[in-house]
This record gives structure tokens, C-alpha cells and sequence, in this order.
């Protein structure tokens, strides 16, 4: 499933290029992290909670940022495992000056199969859609404190 | 996993609050199917089988329909309290799975699965409903609209409970609820619930779309442009034009996404004109 | 009450009260099949839509792959085992066969509870009643033509 | 090789007297079943037994890295576990029916290797409880190296598609030319030339409410294995597990008693019994594998799905069809199971009911990512036949005729009947104009018009469709040679012995597996009529034993064949024992000659003198307790009779791919009134029709029940039932949520009737059926299209039409109808 869209930050490119590409601050905007490992600047680890009402979905995933032109684009892919699902996930971001402020266009094709998968057919899209939207506002609170401290 | 079956709501949130990822198990009709599937795992079940005051459905002081989370879709069905003040509740409720899944499913599992294809979150939020969250803090009311927040996702957190659903009296509006479901009375494609006070003139409607994204939409674009309006068939469809517009829906096996739009213009049409049919002069 | 992993419970099925020790985790079906070993009641999928699973609970039918045994505990409990009292076939029994209303037999256990309960509430249904009254039994042999007729014909006061 | 097929010897042994035959006799089944005392395999239970759960692939295509189950293994209840590597080394590959490079595939009972659809098996875990297996099979770690999938039918057979197996290029399981008649010739005599670009057939199955299992045991002294289970070609799933498990055939001892349901879908079930026997063999212990839903959706049988490309229909003035080309592409899923077969199965049915006479297909059979495909009720015909009416509606549409006059007029005619078809089927019998009339009967045809209007007052657009099946029965395993000439199978066999027994009890076995079709019952009745006793009288054991030796290698419930094989065999061993009966009781009687002795009343009697007779318990006393008083002529008599029925069938011409590939061909035709939501595109199936025509009915009731159930799967299928995949691989209907099969109130009331058309090639003028579902799916389409006309008049073109299909279909016709393009000559 591909979802994409445009999203602008009230900072500096170059502030939110530092952002999205510190694993650390990255973290942040990911739902329930349970642990987060670095392994270098372009691996690095997280066993993650999805919340779900029914129960959360718990899940280790790898990051390998497999390509990047800073300031403005880079590619990850991610490949999570865990009890009955299996998410694989390739994103793309592109950042562009809009004024003082950046725009960031970015793509993720998301693929989530096993039994979560096979039960969820139908709620998968929107959860995917909600993941993202919460992903975004937290990036957005990440950026912005990094503008104020910068 | 653990099972615990607490006979008061103190013992069943207190259950709840010790252990993140222990859930509450009401009819289990969505919830054991999950497990099941081991798409959830949770700790500890609170099964709420044994809290009786919550399945009681009566009638408040201001004449609202106040429904214990626990009361199954099948005594819904039958309750008097709620076929003589909305007995749109009644009607939906029959529609809703089958026999066995109605003897054992109750409101409150209905709601907080919240489910996109769930009958009763757009319903509830149509009727302006609000419902009671208690915690072992005390308890706090949230409005439908707001109680939804996600697929599987609602303001009824981890460590607490609904414990009751209250539907304002009808008040002389009249309610509606139209369906496109996959065969019939099958799993919803797109449904639509409105409420409507209208007198020769539409006066006032709400209307609430569920299946065209995570949580049920409430379309106030339509609410106020059907505000003054003609109740008749053909204004209300002129009306609703342009409400698919402004929707992002998902795509999945039973309809695209620009299905569901198109969908969800003629059910937010036929569920307003079933509102405004029964809404009393 | 604690949450425990395991519990005894105390339930009688077609007139027979059981005591057992069962898992917090096991299903009502699997203990009716594998532990009481009342193979009458069958597993069709794993989603609670089949209803192959379907049993009297107090009285009301419902699907025993969703009800945990621990739920069970105090509950009556009626399955295909128990419709036929003394070897005599109810009268919904009788008309299945007569209709032909079963071909493999795989459903048949569900659709007899769930006619069952349809019948002591409402005696004399339409077809239409009956049609939505056997919604969550599925089968996929007989196209339903024959299960409601016989359910019809039990109805009218059997053969 | 003869220049024609000869159609088959007409049977001309002695009918049975009707008394029990043709009549409504309560099954003998019943009794069990309506109390919940059947015995289906998850029923089965064993001391120690172990409960198996197979780790399935996640991924659609990819290379298995590792497989690591030692933290499975450790884990307190677990008995073991079966990996892929072991599985390779244990057994060989299952034989294989395509020729190179289709033969090519490799396929075990777990994936070696690499893994080819999500839900393929990997790893089977045995616990001692369901719940513990699982929570074992989650703690199995595979590491896999995904690779790219190929789900796309189409485009599998791309040079740069990725490739499923090793030295099978182009994914292309088997390839062929089929030729009759004179096409060109026909199009040369054409007015009018129809084509349709694309016609899709879509995937989806007939889902058993009993899903897959066994139970298997090892006897470690013996070296044999029992398998009770619910497989229902049990000759086949031997042919193919015995060799892979490098046994003898008699080591397989095959055991079934009732099964939920089949329609095919339990054939090929091989690959899991042979991961349980290697299981029960290492584990010292029973296995129990009970296939979960979502498993049975993800990884057992499909039905095939199949494009038909570049359709071409030559048609003159009148609406005479000449034939037709086209170009189809089957897609048989990840491994071939019992695949290629049906890339020749839909040729017992090249023209359908029709008189087309020119027939030109280029046959492709492609494999993708997705589960393998097998039979599935009406298995490769029912797309075949599909297509044809496709056809005919489209035509008629096209050219403006009507849709009955053309059928009538195309028909093939019933004093034309034995019909040689142009690729040398013989259809034995029928009379499809009759069957329409009265399924036009039946929806009162005559009132459409004004129900059209008065429902077109309630915005619903209505419209009446036809559909035909032609339910051909008895299987020439011959068949098999066109699609692999190097292969050793032809004919067909059914066995059935009928014994007395000492207190004059009637004991018959058959090879047969039933899966509710009521076999006890009709094969009472047969034997009663014979016999002169009551179906009452008759015990026929249920369910298949390898034990009984009341078997041959086709046995088994498939393919519409019992009313000819399994009574046949019952037939053909009963007259024996009567005959027997009647020289003993002759020969005790007092040397009367057999043919002066009758059988009535549990009695063998000298006619004309019904005081002079031997009770049945007396006949089976002196032949098994007391015999040393019989006069030697009379000592060869056992009273146990075994008799094989051998249909009389012959090797097809492989050159010509020409040949009677069935017996017999029951005919079905349908019509259906539907109503669509002008708003919506949903509808409702609000009138139907079913006329079915398979001989002489043994037990009308049961032939009854089998019209209704396959018309329930036509509708599941032509409305909602479909398996779809995501570009990735993924299932996207895995289990009853999303896979909507019709329950109560989805059914329509079904009107039937029925034709006898005796066919004379058939022991008992009975033809096999219930597999002719088929007709409604076309029903259903056609009237969809039908509906459609005042609604910019859109072609159906996929099997399928959930309401967002059909919407599509109402809001751009002009998709839909750039399809077709009718060339005047």
C-alpha cells in the first residue's frame, strides 16, 4: 500500500534534514518505544508497541537508510517482525525551501502481512493513514524543538 | 494469560489499572476472534460478564436513553426504553451480525472496538450520545463525536472502562440509518446515521458517515447546508452532492475508494430522509 | 478476584454437570470437543462467522468458539448431543432428515441449535424470520432451501 | 487409431425393477447426523496423540535463509518438529502429471528452499495440546530473503517475470494448440465477426464448512501407516504419497468415515499427509492436523482462474455461431497439484450446449505466487462453460437478438442426441431447449417486461439472465495423455462388494468417499431393488476403508461420476450375489433352475410358488456356517461378491486431441431475475430458476439437494466470492470477514424442475451429477448484463461482480464496452 503526501515545517531545512536523519530524535516520533539501539548512522533498531484497542502489536524493526543526497532526500527501509505480523516498509522524503520554512514531500509503501494482516484487510489503510498522521505530528514537535534550540 | 471475572467496577478497574496490557472482555464477540487469530495477546482479560449494573438500559431524568455498556445487542432489541425513545437503536442493533453474535455482543464492545465497519460509532455520534468513562479517578463524559479516535482506538483508555452510553431524548427528532452492506445485513461497506428536527423545513440534522476512514466522520458540511432545507428526497440528494468530495476513504476488496464516496453521498441522502420522514411536526 | 491462568469450573451440558480444571486461554468449543468429548459441536472457522460452533448457553444461542470455558463456569449448556431425549428425535430432528435439509452433516449440529432457539421463541416464523434467524449458521451444501422448509415443517407440528 | 469416436456401446443389461429406485428415501446418514454422532476426522482421538500446527510463509516469494526450531523444540509439551530440509531428504518430490518443462516443479510436503505463496507450509510442530503447537510454531525462526512476486496472470509469463521453479521458464506449465473443424473456414462464411478482447474467470472456492485434517498413525512393526482423514480421491493422494514416501502403496491405509463437505477441494491434500507421516513416524505417535480457516483460504485448493484473450465469434445473419477462437491463459497458483489436468478437462466440453462446430484455443497454463489451484466443484468446465454463455450474451447483445431464440437456435438438438462434439465427446443424452422453457417457466418469463417497469418505478434496474452446464461425469483418465503423452492412465473404475452374511445380514462396501451425497442410501436402494428386500435391510458401511479392499485406483468421490461408477460397481456385485442367491437356493430347493427362482421379501422363492422358498439367514448360514451338506457344483458360491465397474471408455487420439473424454453429460440450465440498485450498483437475485436434467434420478430428493447446493456456490461466486491478491502476495479475503459466503438470507427462493433424458450408456440410465453450479454463475452475469442494457448497456466481463464491480460497470459502460467490436463482413 503507498501513502503519500506533502507536509511543511515553520524551520530550516537544514534543521529538519538533522532531524530526520538522527535516529535518536526519529525515536520520538515513533509509537511506544520500548528499546532503540544505533547501530551506526544509517542502522539502527526498535522494538516498538503499536497501539491497538484490542492490544498492542509488538514488533522489533530494522532501519537501513539505503540512500541519501543531504540535505534534501533520503530512502529507508524498514522490515519489522513480530506475533502475527510482519511489516515491511520502503520511505522516501524530499525537502525543498518554501520561504523560511521547509516542504517536505515524502511517499512510504507499506506492506504488512500475517495473521494481523489476514484479520485486518479491511482496517489496515486507515491505520496505516493514522500511524502516519501521529508520525508526522510528532516529527513536527521534534522539528520545532529543534528549531527553538537551535 | 490471565483471566479474572471481578463482580464490581472498583475490582475490574483496579484489575485493569495494574496491568498495561490488560483488556476488557465484554460480549468477546470481536475480541476472541482477535486472540484467536493471535493478532492480540493481552495479559489479563477482565471479563465484565459479572458487572450486572452495566447492562441495565433505562430512562434519565431528562428523558435520556441511558444504555449500560454491557446490554447486548439482543436486549436492545427487546427493551421498551429504547423502542419509545430511539428506536433507530433497536433497528440497527438487528442488523448487526447474526443471532448468536447478538445474544453475546454487547454496545459497549460495539463502540470501543470502534471498528470502521461498526454500526453503532456513526450512530452515536448522529444521535449526539455521550458517553461515560470511569477510571479508577473518577468518571468523565465524552461526547461521540470526540470518544472515537482510531481504528480499535478510543478515549476509553488502558485501565478504564465505559460503563454507559446516554442518547438524548428524542425531543420530537427523527432518526435514520441506511446501509450499503455486503450481502444482505452483511458486514457494512459504508453506512450513514442522521438525526433531524424538521418541520415542513429541515431545522436542524446531524449526520455521521462510518467506513470512510478510521473513525466515524460527522459531515457538518452537509448538516448546514440541509439547515433550512426541504426535507424532500430529491433536495436532500442535491444536498449531499459534494459530501463524497470531502472524503478520504479507504480502498479495500469491497469498494474502492471512490466507491465509498459515491456511496456515502446516497446513504447520507437516504438516512436523512428516513430522519426527517420520522421527525415528529 | 485475582486473575488466574487456570480455574475450575463447574458446568452442566445436556443435563450432566461437569467439573473441570481448564485453561484461562481455552475455548468453550474446544473444551466441549476435547475435554467433554462432545464432538457433535463443530469448528467451521476461526472468525465466529461459520456457527457450526453454535450452542444453547442459558438458554440462548450462541457460538462457543467465542466464549472462553472459564465463562462458562455455572452456565447450562445444551448441544446437538443433548436435543434427542431418550432416543427420541425432536421434531426438528425428524424434519431435517425428512426435507433433506443436511447433506454432510457439518453444519447440521449448529443449525438444529440455532432452529431450536428460534422455535421456543417464536413458534410459528415466516420465511423470513426463519431466513434471519439462521444467518450466522452457514452451509455450504443445501443452498438453505431445504433448512427452512424443514424448519417450516417442524414448525407447522412436525411429521 | 479410428478416424471417429465411437460412441459407447449402449447398455443393455437387465434395469433393476423400480421400486426403491426413484423414489424419496430418507437417508440413512441422517440418523447420525442430526445428532451430532457422525464421525468427521477432528472427531477422531488417539492416546498420546500429538496436535500439529504448520509455521506457513509470510512472504509470497522468497529464499529460506535459515530455519532455526530449537526454541521451539524446548519449549515444555513440544514434541518435535518437521523441517523443510528433512522433508527433502525423507522424501522425493511428488510425481509429476505435466510433461517438460511443467514437470520441472519440484513440490514437497514443506517448502524446501524457497517458498512460493504466503501460507505455503515450512515447519510442522507437534504439541500436546492445539494452543501449544502454536504458541511452538511462533518461537520457529525463519529467515527468508524476499524476492519479487509474480501474482499478475498475465504477465507471469513474461520473459522478465520472476520465475517460480528452476528450469520451468516463463512460468509456463504446459502449452497447447486446439484445433476443430474449420475455423477459417467459418470465418470466411461469416456475416458478422464478434470480438472480445478480454474475459476474466475469477478465483475463489467452494470452502468446505469442514476444512482439511487427519489423523495419522504409524505402526512401526508393520511399516503401515493409517490415515484417517477426509481426503476425497484417496486413489490419487496414494499415486502420489506413496512414491514420495518411498513406500509400497499398501503401506497407505486410507480411512475416512463422514466428511464436512469437499467439491473437490480435499483432492489434494497430499502434501500435509505426508508431512504427518513423517511426523507420526519420528514422534512415535499419533498426529492430529486440523487446518485453521485462514489456512484453508491462504493455502488449500483455489479454483482456477483463467483469462480468455483475443475472443473471436463468427456469426451469420440468422445468429447462427459458427464457433470461436480465443486465446486463454489458466493460472494454476504456486505448484502443481493436480494441475495441468485441467488445462484439458474444459475439452469434454469444448462447445458447450451448442452446435458450434469450429473451435480454434491456444492453452496456456501459467503458475504465479498465490495457492495452488485444484478441482473445485464443476472443476475447469465450469470456466469453460462460463466463457461459452459469455459468448452467446455477448452476441446476442451485440447483434441485437434475443437472448432465447439465439440459445434455441444455437442449441444442440435432442433428436441429434448421441452428439458427436467436434473434438469427439459424445454427449449421450438431453434436450437443452426443453430445460429452458421450463427455467423461463419457472420465472414466469412471460411477466419480465412488466416487472422490468413496475421495478424500474422503484429505482432498480431489472434484468433476467440464462445460463447453461453441461455436468459431465465419468471421468476418461485418458484425458490425461493429451496434456502428457508419456503418461499411464485411461479409463476409469469404481468397486463395490455386497455380502450375506451368516444371520442373512446385506453388507455392502464401496470405494467411494462420500461427503454428502447420501452414497449409503442410494446404494441401498439399488441393492434393495435388486435383491427384493428394503433399503432398511441394506447395511452399507459409511465411509472409505483401504481395509475393505473394496476399492481401485479410481475410487473416490470426484467429478460426477457416482450414479454411474459407485452404483455401477453396487449394481454389477449385487446381481452377482442375486445370482448367487438364486443358484444356491435353486440348487437347495431342489435343483430348480436359477431363472425360476425370485428374490422378494427377504426370500429366494420358486416362482409361481411362493411356499417353495429359502429365507436370506438360511442362505447365508449354509454358505458360510453349514456348507458341508452343498453339492460341490454349488461350493464356488462365497455370497461375498466384489465387482469392478469399468465405464467403456477409450484411449483419446492424442495427435487430434480428439476422443469421448466423459460418459455422461447431464445438462443444467438456469435463469434468474435480478434487481439493481440504480443508486448503488447492489443487487438482489429476486427470482430462480433451475432445470436439471441427469437421467434417471435414483434418489430425486438427494439430486434435488445437490442442484441447490452447487447453485448456492454459482451465486457465492458470480456475486461475492472471489480470492484477490495485492501486488505483494498477500491474501486479501484470508477467512469468512472478508470471504462472503451466501448464508440464509443471501439465498434466493430456488424453483426447480427436472428432465429425465435416461442416458444409454449407464448401467442404470442414471448420469453423474452435482457439480452443475456452473450454469448460475453464468445466470447471474448474464443478468447483470441484462439489467445493464437501459444503463449505457455495459458487457460483463469478469466472473465475479461484487456491487463496486457493477457500479463501475454502470457509471463507465464505455469501459466495459470498448471490449467488443463487431466486424460486418
Amino acid at each position: 500500500m503507498k501513502v503519500e503526501g506533502n507536509t511543511s515545517f515553520n524551520a530550516r531545512r537544514e534543521v529538519v534534514w538533522s532531524v530526520l536523519n538522527d535516529p535518536a530524535q526519529m525515536a520520538q516520533t515513533m509509537p511506544n518505544v520500548k528499546s532503540f539501539t544505533v547501530q551506526d548512522d544509517r542502522h539502527w533498531s526498535a522494538d516498538v508497541a503499536v497501539p491497538l484497542g484490542l492490544g498492542s502489536l509488538k514488533m522489533s524493526i530494522q532501519f537501513d537508510k539505503t540512500d541519501e543526497r543531504p540535505p534534501d532526500y533520503a530512502m529507508l527501509k524498514a522490515k519489522g517482525t513480530g506475533v502475527g505480523a510482519l511489516l515491511s516498509m520502503e520511505t522516501r522524503f524530499e525537502l525543498s525551501d518554501a520561504g523560511n520554512g521547509t516542504d517536505m514531500k515524502w511517499q512510504a509503501d507499506v506492506q504488512i502481512a500475517g495473521p494481523v494482516g489476514a484479520m485486518g484487510q479491511r482496517v489496515i489503510q486507515p491505520i496505516v493513514n493514522q500511524q502516519v498522521k501521529q508520525v508526522l505530528a510528532a516529527l513536527d514537535k521534534q522539528v520545532q524543538q529543534a528549531a527553538a534550540g537551535a | 494469560m490471565e483471566y479474572a471475572r471481578p463482580s464490581t467496577i472498583e475490582d475490574a478497574l483496579a484489575i485493569l489499572g495494574s496491568n498495561p496490557n490488560a483488556r476488557a472482555l465484554a460480549g468477546g464477540q470481536t475480541l476472541i476472534n482477535v486472540m484467536k487469530a493471535r493478532a492480540a495477546a493481552p495479559d489479563v482479560l477482565v471479563d465484565l460478564n459479572g458487572l450486572d449494573e452495566l447492562r441495565t438500559i433505562g430512562i434519565g431524568a431528562d428523558g435520556s436513553l441511558e444504555l449500560g455498556a454491557m446490554a447486548t445487542y439482543a436486549a436492545i432489541m427487546q427493551s421498551p426504553e429504547v423502542h419509545s425513545t430511539r428506536p433507530v437503536i433497536a433497528e440497527v442493533a438487528g442488523m448487526i451480525a447474526d443471532v448468536q453474535v447478538r445474544n453475546r455482543g454487547t454496545i459497549g464492545g460495539n463502540v470501543c472496538t470502534g471498528d470502521p465497519t461498526n454500526h453503532f460509532p456513526p450512530l452515536m455520534v448522529a444521535l449526539g450520545a455521550a458517553m461515560t468513562v470511569r477510571g479508577q479517578d473518577g468518571e468523565r463524559r465524552v461526547p461521540a463525536e470526540e470518544f472515537f479516535v482510531g481504528v480499535y482506538m478510543t478515549q476509553a483508555g488502558p485501565g478504564e472502562l465505559l460503563t454507559r452510553i446516554s442518547v438524548p431524548a428524542p425531543d420530537g427528532r427523527g432518526d435514520g440509518f441506511a446501509i450499503v452492506p455486503i450481502g444482505r445485513d452483511g458486514t457494512a461497506i459504508v453506512h450513514a446515521a442522521a438525526c433531524v428536527r424538521a418541520n415542513g423545513t429541515i431545522q436542524e440534522a446531524r449526520v455521521a458517515l462510518g467506513c470512510v476512514d478510521a473513525v466515524p466522520i460527522r459531515v457538518t458540511e452537509l448538516e448546514s447546508r440541509l439547515a433550512g432545507g426541504d426535507p424532500a428526497e430529491s433536495a436532500v440528494k442535491e444536498a449531499a452532492k459534494g459530501v463524497g468530495a470531502s472524503l478520504d476513504p479507504p480502498s479495500d476488496v469491497h469498494a474502492s475508494g471512490d466507491y465509498r464516496r459515491h456511496l456515502a453521498e446516497v446513504v447520507a441522502a437516504r438516512a436523512v430522509v428516513e430522519a426527517a420522514g420520522k421527525a415528529r411536526r | 478476584m485475582q486473575p488466574v491462568t487456570s480455574a475450575f469450573v463447574t458446568v452442566t451440558v445436556n443435563g450432566t454437570t461437569y467439573e473441570r480444571e481448564v485453561d484461562a486461554r481455552r475455548l468453550l468449543v474446544h473444551f466441549l470437543r476435547d475435554d467433554l468429548d462432545l464432538t457433535g459441536t463443530h469448528i467451521g472457522c476461526d472468525t465466529g462467522n461459520c456457527g457450526a460452533c453454535t450452542i444453547l448457553f442459558n438458554g440462548q444461542n450462541v457460538k462457543s468458539c467465542m466464549v472462553l470455558a472459564v465463562q462458562a463456569d455455572g452456565a447450562d449448556i445444551t448441544t446437538v448431543e443433548g436435543l434427542a431425549g431418550d432416543g427420541e428425535l425432536t421434531p426438528l430432528q425428524k424434519a431435517f432428515s425428512h426435507s433433506h435439509a443436511l447433506q454432510c452433516g457439518y453444519c447440521t449440529p449448529g443449525m438444529l441449535i440455532s432452529a431450536t432457539a428460534l422455535l421456543r421463541q417464536n413458534p410459528s416464523p415466516t420465511e423470513d424470520e426463519i431466513r434471519k434467524a439462521l444467518q450466522g449458521n452457514l452451509c455450504r451444501c443445501t443452498g438453505y432451501v431445504n433448512i427452512v422448509e424443514a424448519v417450516q415443517t417442524a414448525a407447522k407440528g412436525g411429521l | 487409431m479410428s478416424e471417429t469416436t465411437v460412441a459407447p456401446t449402449t447398455t443393455e443389461t437387465e434395469a433393476p425393477q423400480k421400486g426403491f429406485i426413484g423414489i424419496n428415501v430418507p437417508r440413512k446418514e441422517d440418523q447420525r447426523l442430526v445428532q451430532g454422532e457422525g464421525l468427521f476426522v477432528d472427531d477422531v482421538k488417539r492416546h498420546g496423540m500429538a496436535y500439529v500446527h504448520f509455521v506457513r510463509s509470510p512472504y509470497a516469494h522468497a529464499r529460506i535463509l535459515s530455519v532455526d526450531v530449537s526454541k521451539a523444540e524446548e519449549l515444555d509439551g513440544v514434541y518435535g518438529t518437521l523441517t523443510g530440509d528433512e522433508v527433502a531428504t525423507l522424501t522425493d518430490p511428488f510425481f509429476q502429471i505435466a510433461p517438460l518443462p511443467g514437470g520441472h516443479v519440484k513440490d514437497y510436503a514443506l517448502a524446501a528452499g524457497k517458498v512460493r505463496h504466503v501460507g505455503e507450509p515450512v515447519v510442522a510442530v507437534a504439541a500436546t495440546t492445539r494452543e501449544l503447537a502454536r504458541d511452538a510454531a511462533e518461537l520457529v525462526e525463519v529467515e527468508y530473503e524476499a524476492l519479487e512476486a509474480i501474482v499478475d496472470t498475465e504477465r507471469a509469463a513474461d520473459p522478465d517475470a520472476p520465475q517460480l521453479h528452476d528450469d520451468v521458464p516463463n512460468n509456463t506449465i504446459w502449452d497447447g494448440h486446439f484445433d476443430y473443424g474449420d475455423y477459417d473456414g467459418a470465418l470466411e462464411a461469416a456475416d458478422k465477426v464478434v470480438r472480445i478482447k478480454r474475459l476474466h474467470f475469477n478465483r475463489f472456492s467452494s470452502t468446505p464448512l469442514e476444512t482439511s485434517g487427519a489423523v495419522v498413525e504409524y505402526n512401526r512393526g508393520t511399516g503401515q501407516w493409517t490415515l484417517h482423514c477426509n481426503n476425497q480421491f484417496p486413489g490419487f493422494a496414494i499415486i502420489m504419497m506413496a512414491p514420495a514416501l518411498r513406500t509400497g502403496m499398501d503401506k497407505l491405509r486410507f480411512v475416512t468415515q463422514d466428511i464436512g463437505g469437499g467439491f473437490g477441494n480435499k483432492i489434494c491434500t497430499h502434501p500435509q499427509l505426508v508431512a504427518l507421516c513423517l511426523l507420526s513416524r519420528k514422534l512415535k505417535r499419533a498426529c492430529n492436523w486440523t487446518e485453521w480457516r485462514t489456512d484453508q483460504h491462504m493455502a488449500n485448493s483455489h479454483g482456477n482462474e483463467r483469462l480468455f484473450l483475443d475472443v473471436e465469434v463468427p456469426v451469420t445473419d440468422d445468429g447462427l455461431m459458427l464457433g470461436f477462437r480465443a486465446r486463454m491463459i489458466d493460472d494454476c497458483g504456486a505448484y502443481t497439484r493436480y494441475e495441468p489436468l485441467g488445462c484439458i478437462i474444459w475439452a469434454q466440453v469444448t462447445p458447450g450446449v451448442y452446435r458450434w462446430r469450429n473451435v480454434r484455443v491456444e492453452f496456456q497454463q501459467v503458475c504465479s505466487n498465490k495457492s495452488p489451484c485444484g478441482p473445485n466443484r464443476g472443476y475447469s468446465r465450469m470456466q469453460h462453460l462460463w466463457f461459452t454463455e459469455r459468448i452467446m450474451d455477448i452476441v446476442a447483445q451485440e447483434l441485437n437478438l434475443d437472448p432465447v431464440e439465439v440459445r434455441k437456435k444455437n442449441y444442440i438438438r435432442s433428436e441429434e442426441m448421441p452428439y458427436e462434439t467436434p473434438n469427439g465427446c459424445v454427449y449421450d443424452s438431453g434436450d437443452y431447449a426443453r430445460c429452458l422453457d421450463k427455467a423461463l417457466e419457472l420465472i414466469d418469463y412471460g411477466s419480465i417486461e412488466e416487472r422490468r417497469r413496475e421495478a424500474e418505478s422503484r429505482g432498480k434496474l431489472l434484468g433476467v439472465g440464462i445460463g447453461s452446464t453441461l455436468d459431465s461425469g465419468t471421468n476418461n483418465f485418458g484425458q490425461s495423455q493429451l496434456v502428457n503423452p508419456d503418461l499411464q492412465f485411461s479409463g476409469n473404475n469404481e468397486v463395490a462388494t455386497v455380502k450375506l452374511d451368516i444371520f442373512g445380514e446385506i453388507v455392502v462396501t464401496i470405494g467411494t468417499t462420500p461427503q454428502g451425497q447420501g452414497h449409503e442410501t442410494t446404494a441401498a436402494q439399488v441393492v434393495a431393488d435388486i435383491l427384493g428386500v428394503t433399503p432398511d435391510m441394506v447395511n452399507v458401511r459409511a465411509g472409505h476403508d483401504s481395509y475393505w479392499n473394496s476399492h481401485a485406483g479410481f475410487s473416490g468421490t470426484y467429478a460426477s461420476q457416482f450414479a454411474v461408477t459407485g452404483l455401477g460397481a453396487v449394481k454389477g456385485a449385487a446381481d452377482m450375489l442375486a445370482g448367487e442367491i438364486k443358484r444356491l437356493a435353486g440348487g437347495v430347493l431342489g435343483g430348480v433352475p436359477p431363472e425360476d427362482i425370485e428374490l422378494a421379501e427377504g426370500f429366494a422363492r420358486i416362482k409361481g410358488n411362493p411356499e417353495a422358498a429359502l429365507p436370506f439367514m438360511a442362505c447365508g448360514a449354509i454358505v458360510n456356517a453349514n456348507n458341508a451338506g452343498l453339492p460341490l457344483e454349488l461350493r464356488d458360491i462365497t455370497l461375498n461378491c466384489r465387482y469392478v465397474y469399468v465405464p467403456p471408455h477409450q484411449v483419446p487420439d492424442k495427435e487430434r486431441k480428439f476422443g469421448n473424454l466423459t460418459l455422461t453429460y447431464a445438462t443444467q440450465i438456469h435463469a434468474c431475475v435480478i434487481e439493481i440498485d440504480e443508486e448503488t450498483g447492489a443487487y438482489d437475485i429476486v427470482d430462480y430458476g433451475a432445470v436439471d436434467d441427469c437421467g434417471i434420478r435414483i434418489n430425486p430428493q438427494i439430486v434435488e439437494g445437490q442442484v441447490h447446493g452447487a447453485t448456492a456456490h454459482a451465486i457465492g461466486g458470480a456475486t461475492h466470492e472471489h480470492f484477490p491478491y495485492d501486488e505483494q502476495g498477500n491474501l486479501l479475503t484470508p477467512n469468512f470477514y472478508d470471504y462472503h459466503v451466501p448464508h440464509a438470507m443471501d439465498m434466493p427462493p430456488l424453483k426447480t424442475d427436472y428432465l429425465e433424458s435416461p442416458s444409454p450408456f449407464t448401467p442404470l440410465g442414471a448420469k453423474g451429477m452435482g457439480e452443475g453450479g456452473g450454469a448460475g454463475l453464468s445466470a447471474v452475469c448474464s443478468a447483470i448484463q441484462n439489467a445493464l442494457r437501459s444503463a449505457g448497456g455495459a458487457i460483463v466481463y469478469d466472473s465475479c461482480n461484487p456491487y463496486w464491480r457493477v457500479w463501475e460497470l454502470m457509471s463507465e459502460p464505455a469501459k466495459a464496452r470498448e471490449n467488443v467490436t463487431v466486424e460486418a463482413r
